[in-house]
């Protein structure tokens, strides 16, 4: 097995093309892959297609550094500091990125159906709604490449005479998942403490899976307690190790979300041009982890610590 | 000036309309002091999960976001969006969800994706989330609204998340096992729903305001006979709200007057 | 919330009746609820109608014992011991027992549409074979009480226009699910270590969910750790407590399957009288585990006692 | 009498089969001795997995069962049959199944269900467990078969399993998306199957036999014209068999002779 341990430039570079479908872990403001995410921005991708449940301060990045060309989603927001995510708005609003919406559940099930192999899979969640009626998408474009030919369909359910309505949705299988983690075996066995969101339907239904860990681990190590892993190793294509890899998003038991950085991206993401100084101060100068925290700082990162009983940083000033 | 604000009486409010053994959806800001009201006065053994996976937790801290790692301590079960909207629509459980949003119709339907269409899109707001898929899948939802004209709508700009769709019977026939919202509570009163027309009614006005000044701010026709005047918060469930909920009043906002 | 701790007599008494629709869980030679199997046929429940992917000692015990009316199985063997359970195979030709095959991939898939509320699920397995078309259930009984109408169907892929056959599946929703696992907190919360099998989905399917534990653990205990654990505690409705409640199958962590009582039932499965001595002897005395382990005794229990860094007994005489 | 027994070179002959990088499906038997002699001599890296959700596995003792406590021990991951039998179908792997069965056609479809009919049955087998799946969804299978004419039957009892189904194109006109079987070992040699019409052929005899004796000893017409004798297993990979992988002799049984 050829070593998948490598930065993010050369992850980024090697596995992931303009115009590629890309599920991004994560959600709203927790264990978002925003180390690979900025190293996207830095490589200049165009025209990427995210595929999401609940996205957002990723997903913002993403759109407002010109990344993002189409979006299959449930929710854009980054929780309080951003109940709509204000890039992902005012791409919607402007028209320069095109929207289908979903809800969360039917989200999952689709990266549970691509990740299980399984044709269609279906819910009685949505019937009537404008989520089974309208399409975000142009007709132009169904079927041509990723995009699957129908949104979704709504039939009678095909084996229970009294089951009446259902909702059929397509399967989800991107061309790359990015997931951020804890802890990555050598060999590249995963291991995600607390809640995993649907990262790891999203990993198992991706051809290639880019993992970003705080910590890697000796494969021995990992697999010593197997019951709390994860990702088979094989099913993981790259590793790039990045501790605070999240910020300014949360990683239980290693860091709480950065309420200081995210107000401030709050202010800043609602004008083009101060989100542009945003890139130019937070993202293109820093091409490691380490470089980016310097520019954090540890007075930050000291007040975002997690307390190892409790998983977050208690008493954090969230306002 | 009233010695509460519109905010606390309606998580005190809304807390109350929970029974024990519930299994409570709660998303953050106020269905998170509605729940923990709930649990901690009318429901003692309601059970509290998060879309995001975290079954039951301990929330010493108030969650800000349903990703919070607040959501993932002390659980009975860390898991994710798969296992956690799945408990939504076991028929084991009476699950009530507590869902906002943007505009809603006199039959408790519910936008919180757009104002606009896709075409000509003039507000975009988060989406679904999990709202439409516990609307559609919940034993019953308890809605929190800003009471205002523009949002209490004839027709939504974009359906999200079914209520009692067009009334009668029609959520049953278009094909929903069970669910439908049981309450509106918002910061004038609560409404409820008919049991035949499932059409939108005043069911309690809060001290500080009266019948027709919210039909006035509701932007459909509203049966106000059957209002009745809401009692003001009790002092010792006030307390408790301040006191223990969420003393830095990160979502209850200033202190009343 | 009630006291979910009771006896194996009271949980069966409670929440089990003749002709309930019953999953077990387990796997051949592997956590099989051993202590509520047997509790079951002293407590004479008839008719019952067991759903499992692939089931051995457990079932071969029930099925002996004339409790079973009816199964939809994938698998019915214990292992090397019995690659077809004597009694199974007995119980089928003689015609005693009604019999629906289905793959272990099937019945999982069922399993997890009945714990996700999914109207049915669909899959390319099984397509041509004859599990898709034949018929193991009269079809005077299909579509009464729990025997689905449909077996299965197989129909045009609805929403993939290139996606050809696929076979759709019913849902699972059993009257009771039986599990055996390693702990339960106070409150009903279940760990279970090593492989889960299909039990998490048979539980969260079922109405009922009774599981036996080896141990009993405070319920703050289980919750200073929830990645690891695999139930909720609201899921379930009665916890046992038995220690060595699955033998003689395995419980990871805790002791190996028993190769001698294993091989001894093989021997005492191929005959009814012998059989029925087995139950006189083994089952109908001991309401208790005590009693119960007393039979076995310490010098069995000894040899199969896991070895806490392998899980298993090393070296133990398998043959 | 040759100095090795058919249960060991079959167990070489299958593992020789395996490409670096396979994952394997393994169930026990001869299946396990094939993937640990595959990875072993012929690939080190491919994975073992069970359909009981054990991944990858260290495997310092033989487990007797797919539900042994053995297949939980330093694995990658312990998860349960819905991750494990998801991995067959996966499009990024090459999935190789071994499978044994009681009756084989000659297009490689399977019985492991029963004789006779659910009306009159004859005989019992276990069932499909995860054979049908991993015959349906895999990159491709490997069979073990006793070589006996009863099993090796023109038409199956009972289909549990599908292979090349008719032959030809039928395997994918069927709608699998992939798949079919690629060799059947038996305990007196190699059978493939041919590239168009999918039939089966003798591909390798073992060095204690002939392809006279194996077309008798099937029950359908077998082309035995591209039969080649196979060597005998090699000293040290019969050592490594017998000393490594079985040194209890689990399931090689009696030594030769």
């Amino acid at each position: 097995m050829t070593d998948k341990i490598m930065t993010a430039r050369k992850a980024v570079d090697t596995f992931i093309k303009d115009g590629d479908q890309i599920a991004l872990g994560g959600f709203t403001v927790n264990r978002n892959p925003m180390h690979i995410i900025r190293e996207i921005i830095r490589q200049k991708k165009k025209k990427l297609y995210l595929v999401v449940h609940s996205h957002g301060q990723g997903m913002e990045l993403l759109i407002g550094a010109g990344c993002v060309e189409r979006i299959e989603l449930a929710y854009g927001g980054v929780a309080r500091f951003a109940p709509t995510g204000y890039l992902f708005k005012k791409a919607f609003k402007d028209k320069t990125i095109e929207v289908e919406d979903y809800s969360n559940y039917q989200m999952t099930l689709r990266f549970m159906a691509g990740a299980m192999g399984l044709p269609f899979i279906a819910t009685k969640s949505g019937l009537e709604s404008d989520i089974v009626r309208k399409f975000g998408f142009s007709p132009q474009i169904r079927g041509k490449g990723k995009i699957p030919e129908h949104k979704l369909k709504v039939i009678n359910d095909p084996i229970n005479e009294d089951g009446g309505k259902v909702v059929v949705l397509p399967p989800l299988n991107p061309d790359v998942a990015l997931i951020h983690a804890q802890y990555a075996g050598e060999k590249g066995t995963i291991r995600i403490n607390g809640l995993s969101f649907a990262d790891i339907e999203q990993a198992k239904a991706a051809k290639t899976v880019i993992v970003s860990c705080e910590e890697i681990v000796p494969e021995d190590y990992i697999r010593q307690d197997p019951d709390r892993n994860s990702l088979a190793h094989f099913i993981v294509d790259a590793i790039v190790p990045a501790p605070f890899g999240a910020h300014p998003t949360a990683c239980h038991m290693y860091y709480d979300y950065d309420p200081n950085h995210l107000n401030y991206f709050k202010k800043i993401a609602q004008n083009q041009d101060s989100f542009n100084r945003y890139l130019d101060e937070w993202v293109y100068p820093f091409e490691t982890m380490e470089d980016y925290l310097t520019k954090v700082g540890f007075k930050d990162l000291l007040k975002i610590k997690a307390n190892s009983a409790l998983g977050y940083a208690p008493g954090l000033d969230r306002r | 000036m009233e010695p509460y604000t519109a905010t606390e009486i309606m998580a005190l409010t809304a807390g109350s309309l929970v029974q024990n053994n519930d299994i409570l959806f709660a998303g953050t800001g106020l269905s998170m002091l509605a729940a923990t009201v709930a649990k901690r006065i009318h429901a003692p053994d309601a059970i509290v999960f998060f879309e995001t996976g975290g079954i039951d937790p301990s929330l010493e801290e108030l969650p800000l976001a349903v990703a919070d790692p607040r959501v993932m301590v002390g659980t009975s079960v860390n898991s994710g969006l798969a296992d956690a909207l799945s408990i939504l629509g076991h028929p084991k459980f009476r699950t009530i969800a507590f869902l906002g949003a943007a505009q809603i119709d006199c039959y408790g339907n519910l936008n919180s994706t757009m104002l606009g269409t896709y075409e000509n899109p003039e507000q975009r707001f988060p989406g679904s989330g999990g709202a439409c898929d516990a609307a559609s899948l919940a034993y019953g939802i308890i809605v929190f609204m800003q009471h205002e004209y523009r949002r209490f709508v004839n027709k939504l700009d974009y359906f999200t998340s079914p209520g009692w769709l067009s009334g009668y019977n029609s959520r049953r026939e278009a094909g929903f096992l069970r669910g439908g919202p049981m309450a509106v509570v918002t910061n004038l009163g609560v409404l409820k729903f008919d049991d035949i027309t499932k059409m939108m009614y005043l069911d309690q006005y809060y001290p500080f305001t009266d019948p027709e000044t919210i039909a006035l701010k509701t932007g459909f026709s509203l049966d106000i006979s059957r209002a009745k005047k809401c009692s003001p918060p009790k002092e010792d469930e006030l307390k408790m709200l301040r006191q223990e909920v969420d003393p830095q009043r990160l979502i209850l906002g200033p202190m009343p007057g």
